[in-house]
Parts: C-alpha cells; sequence; structure tokens
C-alpha cells in the first residue's frame, strides 16, 4: 500500500513534467512547425481550397484553443488520425513502436551487457594493459561519427560490394530468421556506437564501487571473488546503472534510432515521428509527444522503485 | 576579508597541479598539439589564408587526387580538399559556439539554481530541465531547425539549448555543496549581495568542472552537426563535414570515396584528439587525482 | 626476540612497493616483528607512515595493482603467506586471522542487512545452516554489547550508529574465533566515550578468545592503555620496537620521545599532525639517503645524513632500534 | 484508335495449357502459406506462389484516390483501383483505351456532352465495409460519388482542379456544401451503368483525367465504414488487393475475382522489334493480374535501392542510379549495358514524361514586371542574360550522368506538340552574349538585384545552387548577390512559391497526361499564385491563345497554337528550360514485363508476370 499510494503521488507530481513537455514541443513542433497545407494540396489550387485545407488543420485556431484542445486529446488519448495517410494514430503506434523496440531492442541489450563485459575486463586489470588497451579502444569508437559507422557497415556487410551477408536495407519479418538478418547490420552499428560510451560508464562505475572500503571489509572476510562482485560490487552499482538503462528507455521506445530507421528504411517509431516533425503532421507529433512525456515519468517512478529495490538507504518518501 | 582569500588559494593549487600533471600526460599534451593544429586551420580559413576557393567550380566531375585537386572534385568539380579544410572552421564555430554558450547558460542557470535550493527558483529551474531532458534529442532540434526556418543559427540554439541541462545540473550540485562552506557563509553574514557571491565566490570554484565540460560539449557538437547535417537539418549556409558525408553517401556505393573519406578522417581527427585532451584535462583537474 | 615460544605471527623484512604515475613507492621498506599468542602489539605513527598497509599485507588485501609485497616473509603459524594463493589465503581470511577496518561507516556494505553480512562469514567458515549461522550471530552480537540483537541483525548498517556499526564489524570479525586479530585504527572515526566502551570490548573479547591483536594506531594514549609491546613506524621503516613501559619510560628513537613529548599531559587529545616535532615528513618518492628521520632530528649528524641505520636488538627484552644516535635508556634495569 | 475491346484470344495456347496444370500441381493446399516470404531468389515462393518485387525511390502517403496527387500515389492507387479509362501497355506516344468503361462514350456534337457505360458484373474486393462483407458490384453511381469527393473540403482532395469550373453544377455543389444527396445536373448516373456528364465547355483533356488515379471508383460503404482510415485500407475493384502498407513496403496479393480480360497483345501496342525481347509477348490471350503477390519497396536512398537490386532477391527492379550509370552502361547514346549486366538484366531506356526547369517570378518588380516600363525592360534583358549564363550541359553532366535531354521551351519531348525542329539558342550557354546584353543594358555588378534562391535541404539541391551560383559569378553577378535560401520541407518550399515568395523558382513538373496542354497552363495568368503558375506569367496574348487553344481537339492548328505560345515564353525569358531525364530501368531476367512507369503509371503491374526458374517457361495466369 505503500508503494501504491507513492506510486500515485508520483504520478501527480509528473504532472508538471507531462505539461512542460507538451508544450514546449506543441509549441515547438506544431505551432511553429512546418506548414502542412502545401502538401496537401493538388497542383493547382485556389485561395478558397487553400483556406478549406488550413481550417481542416485547424491552422486558423489561436494557440491557446489549439494547446487546450491538445491536452483534451491527451486526456481521452484520442489523437485522432495521421494528417499525412489518414491513419488512425493509435495505429499507426501500435504498428511502429514494435518494430523499433525490436531494432532497437538487441543493440540497447547487447551495447549494454558487452558495455559491462569490457568495463569488468578494464576494471579487474586496472592500470594493465588490458584496461588501457580497451579504454583506448573506447575512445577510437567514441570519436567515429554513427552515420560513418551506418555508411561503413552497410557496405561491408550488406551490399554486393562487402560480404553480402544481410538485407541492404529494409524489415520485411515473417519468421526469427528474417529478424535477424534484417536485425544484425543496425545492431552491430548500434553497438558499435555505443560501447565506447558503455565501457567508459560501466568502468568508471565499477572501479568507484571496487575501490570502496566495504569491498575491502567482504576481502579481509574471505569472500570469494565471484560473491564479492555480485555483493559488493554489482548491487551497489545498480543506482547509476539503473539511471542509465531506466531513462533511455523512453528514447529507446520513441525515438528508437532515427538515423538507424532512415538509413535502413526502417518503418519504426522514430522514422514516423521525424516524418512527422518534416512533415507538420500534427496528430502524431501530439500522440509522441504525449507518449515522450508519460513514459518519463513513468520510467521516473520505475527509477524510485528500482533504487528502493536495490538500495535500503533510500526510503520512498 | 580572509573569507575571499581562502578560496582563492584552493584555485590557485589546483590549477597549478593541474597544469603541471597536464604537462606531464604525454598523450594529453600530443592530442592538445593535433587540436591547435586543427585549431590554426579554422583561423586560417576565418582570415582568408586558405580554402577561400571552397565554393568555385574549378575542375571537371569526382576527378581524381592530383597536384592541382589534393583530394580529387566533387560531383561539380569542386576542390575537395578546400572544401574538407573550410570545413575545419565550420566544426570549431559550431563548437565553440555550442560549447561556450551552452556551458555559460548552463553555469548561470545552475549557479541560481543551487544558490536558491530549495526555493521555487531552484523548482522552476529544475522543472525545464527535466522537461528539456525528456525530449528526445534529435525530434528536438528538428522541432528548433523546423521553427526557426529562416535563422542561420538555429542548429546552434537548438544544440545549445539541450547541452546546457547537464552542466546545469552539475553545477548546481557543485554550488550546493560549496554554498555550506564557511567562506561563503561568512560572505552571506556580511550581507554581500547573493549574486555577488555566486559570482566572485561560488562560480570561480566550479570553472574546473565547466572547462571540462565545455570539451566534452564540444565533441558532441561536432559530431551532431555531422547527423544533423545529413537529416539535412544542419548548416545552412557553407560548407561541413556532414554536408560532405552527406554527399558522398551516395557515391560512395559507385567507389568515389574521396568525399567519403576526406571528411570522414579529417573529422575523426578532430574529435578523436579532443576526446583524448578532454580525457586529460579530466584527469589533471579531477581532485581526487591531484597530488 | 622472544625465543622461548614460537611466534603466533612472524613478519620478516617486509617490503611493500606501490606503483604510481611518478614513480615506486617504498610504503614498507624492511619491517621485522613477530606476535605471539594472546599478545597485543601496538604499530604507532602518523598517517602515512605504512602502519595501515602493513596490516593489510598480512591477510594478503594490499590494492593490486598499484601496489605488490615486494620482498620479505610472512608466516603465520609457521606457515608462509607472502604467495600463497589467494583460494587459500581466503580460507585464512576472517577465520584464523580477522581484521577490522577505521571507518565503520563505509566498511560494511550498505545494501545488505547486517545478519547477512554476518551469517556469511559463519556459514562460509563454520560451515554453518543458514539458521545456525543466524544464532550465532545474534550470540555474537550480544556478546560485543549490541542491545536487542535479534533485531538489530536484520537491520542496514545505515540504521545502526557508529559505535553500533564498529561493534558489528567485531562481532564480525570474532564470530570465526580467529587467532590473530588485526584491528586498523578502529576507534578513530568514533567519539571519545564509545571509543572506550569499543577499546574495553576488544581488551575483554580477547582474553575470552585468546587471541591475539595487532591494533593499528597513531594514538599513543590507546598502545599505552592497551598494549604489551607495541612498534613505532616512520616513513616506512621500524624505528622503534619495545615493551610498553620502556617506551612510555624512556623512549629511546629520537622521533618516539619527539611524539611521546607531543601528547598532553591530559590525553585522549587527538594528533593527526605533530606540530612539535618540526619540520615536514619527507616525500616517500623522494626519500633521504640516510636515516629517513635525520632532517627533523636533534641529534642527526653527517652519519645518520649519509647512513641509513639498521633496526638493531637494544637490550635484553627483545627490543630494536634503528638509530645512530639513540636516546639512553632506563638506567637501572632490572634483570628479568 | 480503335473503339472497341478485343475480343479474348480465341483458344489458350498449348503452353498455357501445359501452365495451368503445372499451376494447379503448385498451388495445391498452400493456402495457408501465402503470408510467409518467398526465400529463394528468383521470386518463387516455397509454395510456388509468384512474387514481383518492385521498388519506388518514394512512399505514397495516401493511398487514397482524391490524393492520388504525386506519381508515387497514383502508382500504388492503379493496381487496387478502377479507373475508367487507362493506357496501353506498349503503345507509344501514349494510347487511351477504355478501362472500367464498357466502350468509348457517346459524346455530344457540341462537345459537351458524355455519355459512358460502365462494364457489367465488376465487383468490389470483399471488405467487412459491405453487408456481409462481401464486395457488391460497381455502379455509375460510384463514380459520380467519386468524382463528388474531389469537391468535399472533408476528404482533403487534391485534383479538383482537373474538373473545376468544367462540370455543369459541379462547383456550385461544392458552394452549397457538398451534400452527396444533392444532384449535380453535369454528373449523373443515368442508371446502374451509365454514367452522364455534362461540361460548362469543351475539355478535350477530360478522358485523360478519367485514366488518372484521382478518378478512381470509390465504393462509399468502404469510406464511411473505414472513415479517415481509408487512406490505408484500399477497397477497390482492380487487379490487386493490399495486405499491407507501410512506410517502407506496400504489399498486394492477387484480386481472385478481377474479370478475366485476356490480353491481346498487338492491340497494346506490342513491336517484335522494340519489345521482342522482354518476352511480353508470352502474356497474349491470357488474363492478368499473372502475379499471385506484389511487393512494392519505397527505398529513398539510390544506393540501398542499388544493393537491393544487385544482391538478387530483394528488389527485381530499379532505376539506375547517377552513380552507377558509369560501371553499368557500355554506351549512352544509344543506351546499351555492359556485357556483365547485360547477361543477368533487362533494360528499358525512354525519356520522362515531364521536365525540371527554372522561371523568373514576374512579380519580383527586380527581375519582371515593372511600373517603370524601361525598368521592364532591362528587366527582360537581365532574365535573358541570366538563362544564357546557365549550363544544362554542365547540370545533365553533373546531376544526370550527361543522360537528360535538353530542350527549349515548355512542350517536353513525350508530348505529341513537341517540335524537334525548334531553335536550341535558348539553351545553349553563351556566356560572353550574357556580358554583352547586362553591359548594353546597364547592369553592372553594383546595380545587379539579389537573386534569392530557393531550395530544399537535400545536398544535391545545394549542389545544384552552388554551381548556379558559380555560372552567375562567371557573367560578373557578385557572389554574395547569389542568395541560398533553404525549406526543409517541399511543403514550405511549396508555400514560399504559392505565396510568391520568390524570385526565381526551379523546380520540376511530371505530365499528368500526354498533351502539351498541362505543362502551357504553367503560364496561364488565371492560374497566378496560388496556381500552378508559380512564374506570375501574365500575358494577355498568352492567355487568349491558351483559351481559344483549351477547347480544341488535337489537331495541326491546336499543335500551331501551342508552339507559338512555347516562343512567347522563350522569347519573353521568362522560364529557363529545360532537361527531361533519360529514365533506365533495369529488371531481373526472370520477370516478364516493360515497365516504363510514365504517364501510365503502376497500371503496367497487371501485366507484369515471372518466368518460372526451372523450366524457364510461363505458368499460372489464365485460369
Amino acid at each position: 500500500m505503500e508503494i501504491l499510494q507513492y506510486t500515485v503521488r508520483k504520478l501527480i507530481s509528473g504532472i508538471p513534467l507531462v505539461l512542460g513537455v507538451t508544450l514546449i514541443s506543441f509549441l515547438l513542433m506544431v505551432y511553429f512547425g512546418p506548414d502542412k497545407t502545401y502538401e496537401l494540396l493538388g497542383k493547382n489550387p485556389t485561395a478558397q481550397e487553400i483556406a478549406e485545407v488550413r481550417t481542416q488543420l485547424g491552422y486558423d485556431q489561436p494557440f491557446l484553443v489549439r494547446y487546450v484542445d491538445y491536452l483534451r486529446e491527451l486526456v481521452t488519448l484520442e489523437f485522432g488520425n495521421s494528417d499525412s495517410t489518414g491513419e488512425d494514430v493509435a495505429s499507426l503506434l501500435a504498428r511502429t513502436i514494435p518494430i523499433s523496440l525490436a531494432l532497437t531492442g538487441p543493440g540497447f541489450v547487447l551495447g549494454n551487457l558487452l558495455g559491462v563485459l569490457l568495463a569488468l575486463f578494464a576494471a579487474f586489470y586496472r592500470s594493465t594493459w588490458v584496461d588501457k588497451a580497451i579504454m583506448a579502444s573506447a575512445v577510437v569508437g567514441m570519436s567515429i561519427s554513427f552515420l560513418i559507422v551506418i555508411i561503413a557497415f552497410q557496405i561491408i556487410f550488406a551490399s554486393s560490394y562487402g560480404l553480402g551477408w544481410f538485407p541492404v536495407r529494409g524489415w520485411s519479418v515473417h519468421s526469427f530468421g528474417d529478424y535477424l538478418s534484417y536485425v544484425a547490420v543496425p545492431t552491430m552499428a548500434m553497438v558499435f556506437v555505443a560501447l565506447g560510451y558503455n565501457t567508459r560508464f560501466y568502468r568508471s562505475v565499477l572501479v568507484e564501487e571496487m575501490t570502496r572500503d566495504h569491498v575491502r571489509t567482504a576481502r579481509a572476510f574471505g569472500v570469494p571473488p565471484a560473491k564479492l562482485f555480485y555483493k559488493n560490487i554489482l548491487k551497489n552499482s545498480m543506482i547509476p546503472i539503473i539511471t542509465r538503462v531506466v531513462f533511455s528507455i523512453p528514447l529507446v521506445i520513441i525515438s528508437g534510432s532515427l538515423l538507424i530507421e532512415s538509413y535502413f528504411g526502417i518503418p519504426g517509431v522514430g522514422k514516423i515521428t521525424y516524418d512527422a516533425i518534416i512533415s507538420g503532421d500534427q496528430p502524431v507529433l501530439k500522440a509522441v509527444v504525449g507518449l515522450t512525456a508519460i513514459l518519463f515519468v513513468l520510467a521516473q517512478l520505475l527509477t524510485d522503485i528500482l533504487y528502493r529495490a536495490v538500495d535500503p538507504r533510500i526510503s520512498l518518501k | 576579508m580572509s573569507a575571499v582569500a581562502i578560496p582563492a588559494v584552493r584555485r590557485e593549487s589546483l590549477w597549478s597541479k593541474a597544469a603541471w600533471k597536464l604537462a606531464r600526460d604525454r598523450t594529453g599534451m600530443i592530442a592538445l598539439a593535433f587540436v591547435l593544429l586543427y585549431m590554426l586551420v579554422a583561423v586560417g580559413v576565418t582570415a582568408g589564408w586558405w580554402a577561400a576557393d571552397w565554393s568555385e567550380v574549378r575542375g571537371g566531375k569526382w576527378e581524381a587526387m592530383s597536384a592541382a585537386h589534393w583530394f580529387g572534385t566533387n560531383l561539380i568539380g569542386q576542390d575537395i580538399f578546400a572544401r574538407a579544410v573550410y570545413s575545419t572552421k565550420t566544426a570549431f564555430e559550431v563548437g565553440l559556439v555550442v560549447a561556450v554558450l551552452a556551458t555559460v547558460i548552463g553555469a548561470a542557470l545552475g549557479a541560481v539554481a543551487g544558490f536558491f535550493n530549495g526555493s521555487w527558483i531552484d523548482e522552476v529551474l529544475l522543472w525545464l530541465m527535466g522537461v528539456l531532458d525528456s525530449i528526445p534529442f534529435y525530434l528536438f532540434v528538428a522541432a528548433i531547425v523546423f521553427a526557426m526556418q529562416d535563422n542561420p543559427y538555429a542548429m546552434h540554439i537548438a544544440m545549445i539549448s539541450t547541452f546546457w541541462t547537464s552542466v546545469g545540473r552539475l553545477i548546481r550540485g557543485e554550488v550546493i555543496k560549496l554554498r555550506g562552506l564557511e567562506y561563503v557563509e561568512a560572505a552571506h553574514a556580511i550581507s554581500v549581495p547573493e549574486f555577488v557571491i555566486i559570482i566572485r565566490h561560488i562560480l570561480p570554484n566550479t570553472t574546473h568542472i565547466l572547462l571540462v565540460q565545455a570539451t566534452i560539449m564540444f565533441v558532441s557538437a561536432i559530431k551532431s552537426e555531422v547527423i544533423l547535417s545529413f537529416l539535412g537539418l544542419g548548416v545552412k549556409d557553407g560548407m561541413s563535414w556532414g554536408l560532405m558525408i552527406a554527399e558522398s553517401s551516395q557515391e560512395v556505393m559507385a567507389g568515389f570515396f574521396n568525399n567519403f573519406l576526406a571528411a570522414s578522417v579529417l573529422m575523426f581527427g578532430l574529435v578523436m584528439a579532443f576526446n583524448m585532451f578532454s580525457d586529460a584535462l579530466q584527469d589533471a583537474l579531477d581532485p581526487r587525482k591531484v597530488g | 626476540m622472544q625465543a622461548d615460544t614460537q611466534p603466533l605471527l612472524s613478519v620478516r623484512d617486509l617490503v611493500i612497493e606501490f606503483t604510481t604515475e611518478n614513480g615506486v613507492v617504498r610504503a614498507a621498506d624492511g619491517i621485522s616483528f613477530d606476535v605471539h599468542e594472546n599478545e597485543t602489539l601496538g604499530i604507532v605513527g602518523e598517517s602515512g607512515c605504512g602502519k595501515t598497509v602493513t596490516g593489510l599485507s598480512i591477510l594478503g588485501l594490499i590494492p593490486s595493482p598499484p601496489g605488490r609485497v615486494a620482498g620479505g616473509s610472512i608466516r603465520f603459524m609457521g606457515r608462509e603467506l607472502v604467495g600463497l594463493p589467494d583460494s587459500e589465503m581466503r580460507n585464512i581470511r576472517g577465520r584464523d586471522i580477522s581484521m577490522i577496518f577505521q571507518e565503520p561507516m563505509t566498511a560494511l556494505n550498505p545494501v545488505f542487512t547486517v545478519g547477512n553480512q554476518m551469517t556469511d562469514v559463519l556459514r562460509r567458515h563454520r560451515g554453518l545452516t543458514r539458521r545456525q549461522a543466524r544464532d550465532a550471530a545474534i550470540e555474537m552480537l550480544a556478546k560485543v554489547g549490541i542491545p536487542v540483537p535479534a533485531k538489530r541483525i536484520d537491520e542496514y548498517p545505515h540504521q545502526l550508529s557508529g559505535g553500533m556499526r564498529q561493534r558489528v564489524m567485531i562481532a564480525m570479525a570474532l564470530s570465526c574465533d580467529p587467532k590473530l586479530l588485526i584491528a586498523d585504527e578502529p576507534t578513530t572515526a568514533l567519539d571519545v566515550t564509545t571509543q572506550a566502551q569499543v577499546l574495553e570490548q576488544i581488551a575483554g573479547l580477547q582474553s575470552e578468545f585468546k587471541m591475539a591483536v595487532v591494533l593499528i594506531t597513531h594514538d599513543l594514549g590507546i598502545v599505552a592503555e592497551t598494549c604489551r609491546r607495541a612498534i613505532v613506524m616512520y616513513c616506512g621503516r621500524i624505528v622503534e620496537n619495545a615493551a610498553i613501559e620502556r617506551l612510555f619510560e624512556a623512549p629511546r628513537h629520537p622521533y618516539a620521545k619527539g611524539l611521546l613529548e607531543s601528547i598532553p599531559r591530559l590525553r585522549r587529545e587527538r594528533l593527526d599532525e605533530l606540530p612539535i616535532i618540526p619540520g615536514r615528513v619527507p616525500n616517500l618518492l623522494h626519500l633521504p639517503p640516510g636515516c629517513r628521520f635525520a632532517a627533523r632530528c636533534p641529534r642527526a649528524d653527517a652519519l645518520c645524513r649519509e647512513q641509513s641505520p639498521a633496526l638493531v636488538p637494544a637490550g635484553p627484552h627483545g627490543d630494536f632500534i634503528a638509530c645512530h644516535h639513540p636516546h639512553p635508556g632506563q638506567q637501572a634495569e632490572p634483570a628479568a | 484508335m480503335s473503339a472497341r475491346l478485343p475480343r479474348a484470344a480465341p483458344a489458350p495456347s498449348v503452353l498455357a495449357l501445359l501452365a495451368i496444370g503445372l499451376s494447379i500441381g503448385g498451388c495445391g493446399g498452400t493456402g495457408d502459406d501465402k503470408d510467409t516470404p518467398p526465400r529463394t531468389p528468383g521470386s518463387r515462393g516455397p509454395a510456388g506462389l509468384k512474387v514481383y518485387r518492385h521498388a519506388m525511390d518514394q512512399a505514397p502517403t495516401s493511398l487514397d484516390p482524391v490524393q492520388a496527387a504525386n506519381v508515387y500515389a497514383n502508382f500504388v492507387v492503379l493496381n487496387a483501383y478502377d479507373t475508367l479509362f487507362a493506357y496501353k501497355y506498349l503503345a507509344r506516344p501514349f494510347e487511351l483505351k477504355t478501362n472500367l468503361a464498357a466502350d468509348w462514350p457517346e459524346i455530344s456534337a457540341d462537345g459537351l456532352t458524355y455519355t459512358i457505360r460502365i462494364k457489367p458484373g465488376v465487383r468490389f474486393i470483399d471488405d467487412p465495409a459491405f453487408a456481409d462483407g462481401v464486395g457488391r458490384e460497381v455502379v455509375a453511381e460510384d463514380f459520380v460519388y467519386s468524382i463528388k469527393r474531389h469537391f468535399d473540403p472533408k476528404t482533403r482532395p487534391q485534383g479538383a482542379w482537373l474538373w473545376i469550373n468544367r462540370i455543369v453544377g459541379l462547383d456550385e455543389w461544392k458552394a452549397a456544401g457538398s451534400d452527396y444527396a444533392a444532384e449535380i445536373a453535369g454528373l449523373r448516373a443515368l442508371d446502374t451503368h451509365t454514367i452522364r456528364i455534362q461540361l460548362t465547355k469543351p475539355y478535350p483533356q477530360l478522358l485523360f483525367t478519367l485514366a488518372m488515379g484521382f478518378s478512381a471508383v470509390v465504393p462509399r460503404e468502404a469510406v464511411a465504414y473505414h472513415g479517415r482510415e481509408f487512406a490505408v485500407h484500399p477497397v477497390g475493384s482492380g487487379p490487386f488487393r493490399l495486405t499491407s502498407y507501410d512506410t517502407s513496403q506496400v504489399v498486394f496479393e492477387r484480386n481472385p475475382r478481377f474479370r478475366p480480360e485476356p490480353v491481346d497483345i498487338a492491340f497494346e501496342g506490342y513491336d517484335e522489334a522494340q519489345h521482342g525481347f522482354s518476352g511480353v509477348a508470352a502474356i497474349d490471350g491470357r488474363s492478368p493480374p499473372f502475379l499471385d503477390r506484389l511487393e512494392i519497396s519505397f527505398i529513398a536512398e539510390s544506393s540501398a535501392r542499388w544493393s537491393s537490386f544487385t544482391k538478387g532477391d530483394e528488389v527485381q527492379y530499379t532505376s539506375i542510379p547517377n552513380e552507377h550509370v558509369d560501371e553499368v552502361l557500355a554506351t549512352k547514346q544509344p543506351v546499351t549495358l555492359k556485357p556483365a549486366f547485360a547477361e543477368k538484366y533487362h533494360f528499358f531506356a525512354g525519356v520522362e514524361a515531364g521536365f525540371i526547369f527554372n522561371a523568373f517570378n514576374m512579380d519580383f518588380p527586380e527581375f519582371g514586371y515593372n511600373d517603370d516600363p524601361e525598368r521592364e525592360r532591362r528587366n527582360k534583358a537581365l532574365r535573358c542574360a541570366i538563362n544564357k549564363a546557365y549550363s544544362w550541359e554542365q547540370r545533365n553532366e553533373s546531376f544526370y550522368m550527361g543522360l537528360g535531354n535538353i530542350f527549349p521551351g515548355i512542350i517536353v519531348p513525350v508530348s505529341p506538340e513537341f517540335d524537334p525542329g525548334l531553335s536550341r539558342d535558348s539553351v545553349t550557354r553563351d556566356v560572353a552574349g550574357a556580358r554583352k546584353l547586362l553591359a548594353d543594358n546597364g547592369w553592372t555588378p553594383e546595380n545587379l538585384p539579389p537573386l534569392v534562391y530557393g531550395a530544399n535541404s537535400s545536398v544535391s539541391s545545394r549542389l545544384i545552387f552552388e554551381q548556379f551560383r558559380a555560372w552567375m559569378k562567371e557573367i560578373g553577378y557578385p557572389r554574395e548577390k547569389i542568395i541560398l535560401k533553404r525549406f526543409a520541407t517541399f511543403g514550405d518550399i511549396s508555400r514560399a512559391w504559392k505565396q510568391s515568395q520568390l524570385p526565381y523558382v526551379s523546380k520540376g513538373w511530371g505530365l499528368d497526361f500526354p498533351d502539351a496542354e498541362n505543362t502551357l497552363q504553367l503560364f496561364y495568368g488565371p492560374n497566378s499564385s496560388p496556381g500552378s503558375n508559380d512564374a506570375n506569367y501574365r500575358d494577355p496574348e498568352y492567355d487568349r491563345l491558351y483559351e481559344l487553344s483549351s477547347t480544341m481537339l488535337p489537331s495541326p492548328e491546336r499543335t500551331a497554337i501551342y508552339q507559338r505560345m512555347n516562343r512567347m515564353l522563350i522569347d519573353d525569358c521568362v522560364a529557363n528550360t529545360g532537361l527531361a531525364r533519360t529514365r533506365i530501368y533495369l529488371w531481373h531476367k526472370n520477370v516478364i514485363a516493360i515497365p516504363d512507369r510514365e504517364i501510365i503509371g503502376g497500371f503496367f503491374l497487371r501485366y507484369v508476370d515471372i518466368v518460372d526458374a526451372s523450366t524457364g517457361t510461363v505458368k499460372g495466369g489464365a485460369r
């Protein structure tokens, strides 16, 4: 019950965040965003047709009315249909979010797991050549642009000029085998790019925990390394790790990997959202922005609960 | 006014120790030399010493490397080397503008938030940071760029408005810590105005954090520019490595790599050098490692 | 050295080195001493003198890298500990030799309960079941004077006071009935009243458990109260090793003398620095060729500055000293 | 033009009989496998399904016929829906034929009344929108309804300009609130299968508009049932039915109830010399569609499209991206492939039905009309000088691999009215002449007006601009006076055009039908901004000629008027035009098709067939 009360309180306190995110995004993306009128007009429009389209799009309404309308849509979760395709926004998101998750999930998980693994090696062999080699590679990895990695990997792994092992692009997934073949190159690119950052981050967290007094105490009482790692290092490192991982989740869900989706032509939510921004597709934008804000509030709640679970010093105030 | 003297001494020792440490860090110094070299190139471009002809059409289409065109020519016969060199200026301009302004704004707002910790000012600033951090970066930048179409600095503004929050949080934390220190309390007691306390006593003690953050943001800005330019959201007029890579993304498939290589190698060099310099700086300025 | 009994712990010519960015540092250089059963040995010195690394080296806990035992031997119950594989060392740690640390705030794992950490040790070293281990832990907690141990056992370290946490550490350290307890500044972080209680506790438990104690401290007062014998360290070296009464009545090494004189008559004053001895402790990276104390020593001469004095026996009672010009010892020394 | 649809071929050939046998064997009991994608190269699904994978460079935004404004949407829409008329598969120049219409319309003597009968027994696909979910018959009223939708703002239509002010009562119907229950005098269903259209003035291009995706026939129930989602749930009577649609791919399966209409390959314009290589003769006498599954992938990056194509099984068709032209082509005039490619792929090279051009916005007093007649005269000299400095040759070389067709004026090469003998002076670069023209008319670097050049954010637009700026520098136009104004999206640059905010318009135009009227209207005064006349050219004589020609049927007289208008535009230096790109399409040899998408759009996909990889024969289809 304490948790429940806390959850409710936390959710209520998340309202300002939701309002802030929606207000700023609405202002930028919808109010000052691209004018969709001329994309919805034929080749030879009349002034009357232009006015009709503007009315349809709500451009003739004052800002406040449009924002309040948006808030009402947010509460009822009725965002209507895309201005571009006419597809129902809910079904649009239901179609694209799973794709983005399936696309970015493996890269996200692998990038973090490999990061932890490399960081462990580096931390364990602190100041030796192993550590230095890993950390130097991390800096190199961090210095290569994601864009360059994507272009290079596509040529190397997918094109007929390279190895040609995987599909060049697209997302035509009907079986698990298909899935693996389509997700492989994007995953490799994502892991490559994230690994440097992750390894550095996890190494610093692990080193910090490994030099703590209680680790020395545990060693002084003969605790074997595996147990030491689990009980004294890993669990204590969970707070920064949880923060990093959980707050990445809304971004993984919403922006997917915009660049990956654009470059590989994958119909995920990142691409949809990006297209919506550049074409001024208000209903889609409104839904995505609202969803983002809500996900962040949920992420905050989740981190707080997880903090509580891993660290008894933190209480649900 | 011993209250003023103490932090000054502390600072000096930190800086002199850091400078000494940095000077002894061989990798750091090599990296710094590279960064300075790039900076010289950028200054030269600004002064018009070289690469002034980056937009001239001087050759044929996709010419190979030659004495006249060190890196060949692009689709419409412009000199790729000149364009890559010119882009160094763009990179520094983007990096410096974003890093400096984001640091200044972050420091100012972070200090205010930290100083008024617990009051509504702090609450509002925290809320703002939370809000800005909650909007996915590229979507946010895209939105700003579209909203401010005519402004050549739309991309800069977009990056600054998201980058400052991390500085803001750090400085806020540091200020809360520093505010509890005696000399600040002493200054408070003799009723020195609050903004004077922030500017004269608190901010100087956070400069090492700001310096490191600025180098990190410099690198992020350059890397983001490449992706934004590729997406068509970046540099408006002029040339940049991102635009060159965008130009090249189709060409590489036809076996014409000059644009891609020139831009990505030059960019990698600068980012790598800056990353390493940033690391060295961080090591040198880390009080836990000093001494 | 006392020849009558085989010492429990025998340290000979121990050298501990640390690799730093600026070069290799010898944190302990040529350390030799014995600890006998039931004995309490004090190791005194300023911070940075090498006393803590000496303590850690016994359990093989020198953080490596950057540190390592570069030479010498540590024999415990006749068994060489230097170079012992970690897996065997783990069987000794916490069972035969226990160690308690300075900072009770951080020395315990904050994310597990006191009981969890204690029963871990008990189950590993004494092979108890979960239930038995818990009972044993409660019993130990009661023994170290923790009220309502059955409740406290399920609490997390941050829920306990400093003194209580240190008692938990002691309970944990003694739970497997060790032969040797290494206590590194066990009371430094505690307030004065608690300090006294904890020290009494250790003393009381020592006699109950019949164990030897190595007490590492910078506080001579504590040494005077609890130890039979003490080693004084300076800059990584032992300068004097003497029975407690001789050390306090007539210290022979000028540093030991200075140290003692710096204590106000009303002891229990904490002294992290020694303002009374002039000069500064030399940098371990740039040690003088001669006696390391020479620069600050009122008695130093050319010899002291050129040649490092060896640790040599002094007197018939197993005392040692490393000084070219020691103060004279007790005038009338009654034969033992 | 033949006035009757040919009857079915008399008897199936032996080959086709064999094919029937094979296909029965191949398809037995595989109904459940329809969703599994074929993985084997050669596009034979595991269940023996015929799959063709097409590629396009952009996705359509909507599949609602009223929004089928661009080539991509039009391309896809024509596969799901029926239009009354259509273009013959292979005949060039393009020729209309009947499609859903049972016969050619009866046209009244004054050319104002059209009576069109539609084929009986044509059914919409099954859809939950219909009672019992079973597709009902297509009736005349459906066509009337489909055109009305273009005059109902709520459907967000984009094709009204084709019929506005043309059909009796239609504009009034809209003004009265677009009440579908209300009758329109000029647009009625006389009975279930007869349509009557009454025009306000002769409209010779009407039948062309009835071959466009805009006029495709939709069922009212489906629009009501799906609401806005109708745009992604096409319910038509075309040869294919949609199975999935997103921004990366649209997938169709054959419409099993599509009316059997055997192909008469000769009627479709088959010419052995021209088309024999492709094997399309094999579809003669068989009823489309021949594919079980049609996938159209939308791949914006040409390198990715090319890789997908050359890898083998991902897509079976592509246009050659610019960067691969040198690698693939052995010669450019005429187009031939290098042996390595000729061995694997068929190709077809054709001129696009459209062009790219630049035009000055005459509403800008710096370049166009000016109250001061002297300045207006000097402005004309300035325009002519800029046009002379423009190098279509270099642009062609840089961006179109030298394959584009440069031509003077705005009557494009694929138009029947194109005059190959027209002087090419206006598209020939003459820097000295341009400089002289400027000097003679008092233009100096100091007094030249700043020229704001609008471009979208793509890299090639930027390079096109930089090239333009370099050319202008050569005639003494200062670099800083050629100013780039970037627009993030096509919508934004369209707005700038429609709101007359840019002095210089650089754009492309795709032909809606093969009649030069479609490009001449780009400079018709009443079509000024926000209409399609972005140049805001208003010349009384030109307008008079346009109006005169607009009611004329194709004839030498009309062609003469068209060409006169064309010369006026050239002489006024209002437009700098133009270039029609050469499209080179490649497709895998196991695909039997001539995939030319110009004008005809996606209509040809119903004629695409797949060779059986094992026997090299064609099978299935004629059932």
